[in-house]
């Protein structure tokens, strides 16, 4: 693997990051099943880099699932995110971050579906006027949050307290990056470091400390695609597709996967479970999963927020091993304490994914 | 009329031609931008079909250049004036020409293969192109290519930067067919002991002898052909490459590791040629290659008399054609010349 | 004196052989079906026997059939096998004469001129001749010898007596054979030294010989004549013991193939007691070796029946050798023995494939035919010659006959590639499906023009319709009348494709045929002889190279006389010369069809039309 | 193991590293002329046992190339052997020796 070959694509595919005054909308799954993240998220921009972060709680679905479930029709989804841009308008703000991937991915197809297809914003505009009475600015910066954060990602690593290295041999962490496919397999031009050989999240890893590693099945989809997984007919499709990546990455040995998806992080973390109970199969050291972490939770990991804080109890493979090797410090007493300290109990463990393993 | 003939281009078209036309008495003044005649002959090994060493036929385009030509290098060319039929051409050092009648042979560029960023080129250690297997060849380098290699599978992929969309190009590069069926042969002397595998979307044997060399690097040497083009190689640990690939002919994507992959880069037109031609005010296609007068009648002159083109400026061509489109070009230059000839001529042209 | 110690190897030698042959013949006729047995029974008390003894005495003793192949090679065989024949026979009657007594030691009259030497006058001695029969055994002696000369000529000079290969034969072949050299040497060495020493007792040959040796070598004396006594029952001894082992068992058991056949036994689709007597009936005397033309043209040479079936014996059949050969007939055509050669190999590649399981499943079951009288069948190659086809449906529709063609569209294969691979088991389904449409049309005659499928429907089908080739077919009508033919003069060549030809024995139909249309040349190797095109469905593994070798070569053959047309009767051999033929190469039926006046307005489609309006003439046509 | 109501998928995809090359490699030393097929189809498309089922000699030997020999037996076995195949074959290739050659060498490695 030559770096510098890629250097030399990642100076092609440099993308515009605003670095203030965000409007930022929501995922609608993220807060089920990664509830820290998004929190995390307004943490680091508000209070660690003194950031103006506008929400709006009115603010609806994109409706993509529906959409690429093929049950919303386009026309309706356009002013559904015409509506997002009207309330980002009414806000006085221009720069659009996304917490989606496949919010990102529309929003970006919607505008480039206006820029071809004129007539089709105006019909839109109406549709939006005689609906809801709001009209919009199209946004000056569209850029997800996993953008964002790469964008500081040196300032976070000036703050943090904690690198991706193993404390105790100081080699760095091997980490996977998996990019959630709507992010720029689309649009590479939108993505950091193009479609090919996204740099978002290997920009992170670099800059916290990691080692990123490179496997033959990178580029392929964690099984998500929405109608292979909600048609449980068509779930052995899903599943199958993250084996396909994880049986790709294991003789890598990686400490972690990281991930900017809402999807991503769910089925590569929820499918170990899947795959360990169906065939006993388990693809970290020792009977032990490989943890899938959102960019926003090893954010907070290297500010040195608590990882209960962060949410990571609620991962399928247990965090403490790779927690152990970073040397961040956590209570394994707390780990199923709510937030005022009530008991949440236990969960029964696995069959055979080692669900709660020796912590130093 | 009785000026020399400027030649813009010391490749194997514009050589050709100088030596065509001096050999009729004309004075030539032959322009080379780098410090050595040959083009692209300086960095093939061995041609296909024959084999033959590119050096031999250089020594023979080197014979024609008599005193009758006066060959100046490392010319960068800076400006072209046309004083109705005059040539005026200026090089970047201050030099200047005058000639009665211009010839670019400006030929072509390789395709930079880093544009199929799925490739891998230029970020995998082992995902070289035909180009640099030649130089290999030349150099009798390939020990150096082939060291370390276990089970020495080779994968050689046709079409890279040819009938190509996403990097804008949809013409054939013609020789890249043929070219890959040379170097797997040749690889295969080499290391009998290896597998082969060319991925193609046609087989493209247009010339006599092509499909000779295809039947005999499948009878002879054992080399394997699967139909699909491959979407995406990837590295693994061992800097092996993954390859993807559609078997097209079982209709099942298919998956295989391969020590090294050759890509068979096509042609482009040098930016050389698109400056000049931007300068002169040729039209060129939408392939970005030159478009002549008349493809039947009057296959080197241009839109503005006076001014020829010759060889792989006009397009994807092979060596041996390259000869024969320069004594053309020199044939239609001369008659140009001859004024009467000229005019003749340019009545006979069917357009 | 009647006994001698140097008389064991050879009395000893005898009773082995003597015992394994009854032992052999025994298990043998054993091993035959009970309807072979019950024939074998029959032929014993019936006139057959004396037609199986007349055959034994022209082709085992005089090798008539040799003779016809090379005289050299047939003489030397004949005074081998006649001349040994007679020694023991006369000297058998010598001994008795002699002794009075009608049984003697089996030994005795071998070596009689050991135990008498006197001046003895027998009584009674034919014409009461003084020593005639030691003149007679003598002559007998030099007349085997004289065989024995041109047997080691052969050796070196294997041209002269028709060979090109020769076989390379095993150890114990050679070994037998160098015994089989000795004994005849030996005989005269002993008795003449034994006539030398005593100075009587010899013939005209033995006498002198003798006499000049103890003139040369007055030493020579009894004990050296004893030495060769030894010597001559050594080398008889031996071989004796090594023939079970040898080819030499072809002399024993080929008398009982003759019986065989006389009896009516034929060949078995299995491997029986008559395909074990075959295979050790096999003289291994090569001839097949330059029949085959996987030798002369294809240059391997080690394929071949008599190196096949030496495998066979040895039970160590190698599927290379069983696979390589296109069951073209010739060897079997050619062998002196008469072995079926091809149905041994096919027996032999059935013991490959046996778990090879075919599945036609998807064959349509019922299917409708029309009725018919007249059932036509292209077969798979003819739908590849489409003009043969077309050709047939010119002359039956002339011909105003009511036919319906079975496999208009594609055919099921008749089976018989899969038979020739040894693959008859899987090839029943194909003909039971075959055998439904055919009876389900209802028709009388059943004609193909794949000479392949009509050996299968003539061997496996059992159809009680009448089955013909078309050529057959065609002659038919035109000797009734039913087509108008012409002829224009153009001289063709005629290919016999195997099946047809060695296969079911047509050879005559085609030409006669032929000689109404146009003016038949000779061509060198035709008939039973005729070469196969190369094409056969019966080989295997030969490379393209070596099948188109064979293919010219034959092309040679047929086009020596310069023919304007080369013609054949099979699609197959049609396709396989038209790869390699400058000449047009033509089926038979074409040419038929193109003698014939167009038929509504269509005139015929090629060449040979165009050319037939300026030459043609009618011929006179008996009807 | 527990049953979720749905299986992982098996891939379509040819994985021709794990593939059996052996079938292959021994089917090619036994006729090699199969090397220079240009996979035209005129063998399939002239087949007298294609015309009544789906078999595609083509296919077989392209299968065969890539290792897939799971299936080929049950493919295999719906060949007439008429050897029309041949004949059309523009590269001569000894197809008949492709189907005896198959059924032997998947006979030794029991598939």
């Amino acid at each position: 693997m030559k770096i510098e070959g890629k250097q030399m694509i990642w100076k092609e595919y440099q993308k515009e990051i605003a670095s203030d005054n965000f409007f930022y909308v929501r995922s609608c799954v993220r807060q089920n099943f990664f509830p820290g993240s998004e929190k995390t998220f307004l943490r680091i921009m508000r209070d660690e880099l003194q950031k103006d972060v506008f929400e709006n709680a009115s603010h609806t679905t994109c409706s993509g699932i529906g959409y690429h479930s093929d049950i919303v029709p386009i026309e309706t989804t356009m002013t559904m995110i015409a509506r997002q841009f009207a309330l980002m308008t009414e806000a006085g703000k221009e720069n659009f971050t996304t917490s989606c991937i496949t919010s990102f991915g529309l929003y970006n197809e919607v505008l480039e579906t206006w820029h071809h297809f004129p007539d089709v914003e105006e019909r839109v505009r109406q549709n939006l006027l005689k609906a809801t009475g709001r009209s919009f600015n199209k946004p000056k910066n569209i850029s997800h949050a996993s953008d964002v954060i790469f964008h500081f990602r040196k300032e976070i690593a000036d703050r943090g307290k904690f690198t991706l290295t193993d404390h105790r041999t100081g080699k760095p962490l091997r980490v996977v990056e998996h990019i959630g496919c709507h992010y720029s397999k689309m649009f590479p031009s939108k993505g950091v470091g193009g479609a090919e050989y996204p740099y978002v999240l290997a920009g992170m890893i670099e800059d916290w400390g990691g080692e990123v590693i490179d496997y033959p099945e990178r580029r392929h989809c964690c099984g998500f695609g929405f109608r292979q997984y909600l048609v449980k007919a068509n779930r052995g499709y899903s599943i199958a597709c993250s084996k396909k990546k994880f049986e790709s990455m294991e003789s890598y040995s990686p400490d972690m996967i990281l991930t900017n998806c809402p999807g991503c992080p769910m089925f590569l973390d929820r499918w170990q479970y899947a795959i360990s109970e169906m065939e006993g199969k388990t693809y970290g050291g020792n009977g032990q999963g490989i943890p899938v972490l959102t960019y926003e939770e090893l954010a907070g990991l290297v500010l040195g927020y608590n990882p209960w804080d962060l949410g990571l109890q609620v991962h399928q493979v247990p965090v403490e091993p790779l927690l152990d090797k970073m040397g961040v410090p956590y209570d394994p007493g707390m780990k199923f304490k709510g937030a005022n300290g009530e008991d949440l109990g236990m969960p029964e463990a696995p069959s055979y994914l080692n669900f709660y393993p020796e912590t130093a | 009329m009785n000026k020399p003939v400027v030649i813009i281009g010391g490749g194997i078209a514009g050589m050709e031609a100088a030596a065509c036309i001096s050999a009729k008495g004309r004075e030539v003044i032959l322009l080379e931008k780098t410090g050595q005649l040959g083009g692209h002959l300086l960095q093939w090994d061995r041609l296909f079909p024959t084999r033959r060493k590119s050096s031999e036929v250089l020594r023979h385009l080197e014979k024609g250049m008599n005193d009758g030509i006066s060959v100046h290098l490392e010319a960068e060319i800076s400006g072209i004036e046309n004083n109705n039929g005059v040539f005026i051409v200026k090089l970047s050092d201050g030099r200047e020409f005058e000639g009665s009648a211009l010839l670019l042979s400006t030929g072509y560029s390789v395709f930079d293969a880093r544009k199929k960023e799925e490739y891998g080129y230029g970020i995998y250690d082992n995902v070289i192109t035909s180009a640099e297997l030649e130089e290999f060849f030349r150099n009798n380098r390939q020990e150096n290519l082939l060291k370390g290699i276990k089970s020495k599978r080779i994968g050689i992929v046709h079409c890279v930067g040819s009938r190509d969309e996403k990097v804008g190009n949809l013409y054939c590069s013609k020789v890249c067919c043929i070219t890959g069926v040379k170097q797997a042969i040749e690889i295969k002397e080499l290391l009998p002991e290896s597998e082969i595998y060319c991925f193609y979307m046609d087989l493209r044997m247009f010339d006599r002898h092509f499909e000779e060399m295809y039947y005999e690097a499948q009878q002879k040497w054992g080399i394997h052909f699967i139909r699909g083009r491959m979407s995406e190689a990837a590295e693994n640990a061992d800097h092996t490459l993954v390859v993807k690939v559609e078997d097209t002919l079982t209709g099942l994507p298919l998956k295989m590791t391969v020590d090294i992959l050759i890509l068979l880069v096509g042609f482009i037109p040098s930016p050389e040629t698109a400056r000049l031609a931007g300068m002169l005010g040729i039209d060129s296609g939408e392939d970005g290659f030159l478009i002549v007068e008349d493809e039947h009648f009057a296959s080197n002159s241009t839109s503005i008399p006076g001014v020829f083109i010759s060889g792989a400026v006009k397009g994807p061509v092979c060596i041996e054609h390259t000869i024969t489109d320069a004594r053309a070009a020199a044939l239609q230059v001369l008659s140009y010349l001859d004024s009467e000839i000229a005019k003749w001529r340019n009545s006979e042209t069917v357009k | 004196m009647t006994f001698n110690f140097f008389v064991l190897p050879f009395f000893l030698g005898l009773i082995f052989v003597v015992f394994y042959i009854i032992k052999s013949f025994a298990k043998w006729i054993g091993d035959l079906d009970d309807e072979d047995k019950t024939k074998f029974r029959n032929g014993l008390r019936s006139p057959k026997l004396f037609a199986a003894l007349s055959e034994i005495f022209f082709e085992c003793l005089l090798h008539r059939r040799m003779f016809r192949k090379n005289a050299l090679l047939g003489y030397m065989h004949m005074s081998f096998a006649f001349g040994w024949f007679m020694l023991i026979l006369v000297g058998n009657m010598e001994s008795r004469i002699y002794s009075g007594l009608w049984v003697n030691p089996p030994y005795y009259p071998i070596f009689l001129k050991f135990f008498i030497h006197d001046k003895h006058v027998l009584p009674f001695e034919i014409f009461s001749v003084p020593g005639f029969f030691r003149f007679f055994m003598d002559l007998l002696l030099l007349f085997t010898l004289s065989g024995l000369v041109l047997a080691i000529l052969k050796r070196s000079r294997s041209r002269w007596f028709g060979f090109r290969h020769t076989t390379k034969h095993q150890l114990t072949d050679r070994v037998a054979m160098f015994c089989l050299w000795m004994i005849f040497p030996m005989r005269l060495f002993a008795e003449s030294f034994t006539a030398g020493a005593y100075g009587y007792g010899g013939g005209f040959a033995t006498q002198h010989f003798g006499n000049l040796i103890a003139f040369l070598w007055p030493l020579s004396d009894k004990m050296i004549a004893y030495a060769f006594w030894w010597l001559y029952s050594l080398s008889l001894g031996i071989f004796f013991v090594t023939l079970p082992y040898s080819r030499y068992m072809h002399i024993p058991t080929e008398v009982l193939l003759v019986v065989f056949r006389n009896f009516g036994i034929t060949p078995k689709k299995e491997y029986s007691g008559y395909s074990e007597v075959e295979v050790f009936s096999c003289s291994r005397c090569g001839v097949c070796i330059d029949t085959c033309q996987i030798s002369s043209s294809a240059g391997i040479h080690t394929i071949q029946p008599v190196y096949f079936i030496q495998s066979i014996r040895d039970q160590q059949v190698k599927p290379d050798i069983a696979m390589q050969c296109m069951v073209c007939g010739r060897c079997l055509d050619a062998c002196p023995v008469g072995i079926n050669t091809d149905s041994l190999r096919i027996m032999q590649r059935k013991t490959f494939f046996r778990d090879h399981i075919s599945d036609y499943s998807y064959l349509p079951k019922a299917v409708q035919i029309p009725k018919t009288e007249v059932l036509y069948f292209g077969g798979c190659m003819s739908h590849l010659t489409p003009s043969i086809i077309v050709a047939m449906k010119k002359i039956l529709a002339t011909a105003g006959i009511d036919y319906r063609m079975l496999d208009e569209d594609g055919s099921i294969c008749c089976g018989r590639p899969l038979v020739l691979a040894g693959k008859e088991e899987q090839a029943k389904t194909l003909m039971k499906a075959n055998i439904e449409r055919i009876m389900a049309s209802g028709a009388t005659t059943l004609v193909t023009s794949c000479p392949i499928c009509l050996r299968v429907f003539k061997e496996d089908y059992q159809l009680d319709l009448k089955v013909m080739h078309h050529t057959q077919y065609i002659l038919e009508i035109v000797k009734k009348g039913m087509i108008p033919i012409q002829s224009y003069f153009k001289r063709v060549a005629y290919h016999d494709p195997c099946e047809l030809g060695r296969g079911c024995g047509i050879y005559q139909e085609p030409r006669e045929l032929l000689r109404k249309v146009a003016d038949l040349v000779n061509v060198e190797k035709e008939n039973n002889e005729a070469f196969c095109c190369g094409g056969s469905l019966g080989l295997l593994p030969l490379s393209g190279v070596q099948k188109d070798q064979i293919t010219k070569d034959n092309l040679k053959n047929l086009l020596a006389d310069q023919p304007e047309i080369l013609v054949t009767a099979c699609p197959l051999c049609k396709k396989t010369f038209a790869k390699h033929s400058e000449t047009e190469v033509r089926d038979i039926a074409e040419l038929v069809a193109n003698s014939l006046p167009a038929i509504n307005g269509k005139t015929g489609n090629n060449s040979l039309q165009r050319q037939k309006d300026s030459t043609f003439r009618m011929k006179a046509i008996s009807i | 193991m527990k049953d979720f109501g749905y299986s992982i998928n098996k891939d379509k995809q040819i994985d021709f590293d794990d593939n059996n090359k052996e079938v292959m490699n021994k089917v090619l030393r036994m006729e090699p002329s199969l090397q220079v097929c240009i996979a035209c189809g005129s063998c399939t498309a002239t087949c007298s046992a294609g015309q009544f089922t789906g078999f595609n000699i083509r296919r077989v030997h392209t299968f065969l190339r890539r290792g897939e020999v799971r299936f080929l037996k049950k493919e295999i076995m719906k060949c007439m052997f008429c050897g029309k195949c041949q004949l059309v074959c523009p590269r001569g290739v000894n197809l008949r020796n492709l189907i005896l050659a198959l059924h032997n060498s998947l006979e030794i490695n029991g598939l």
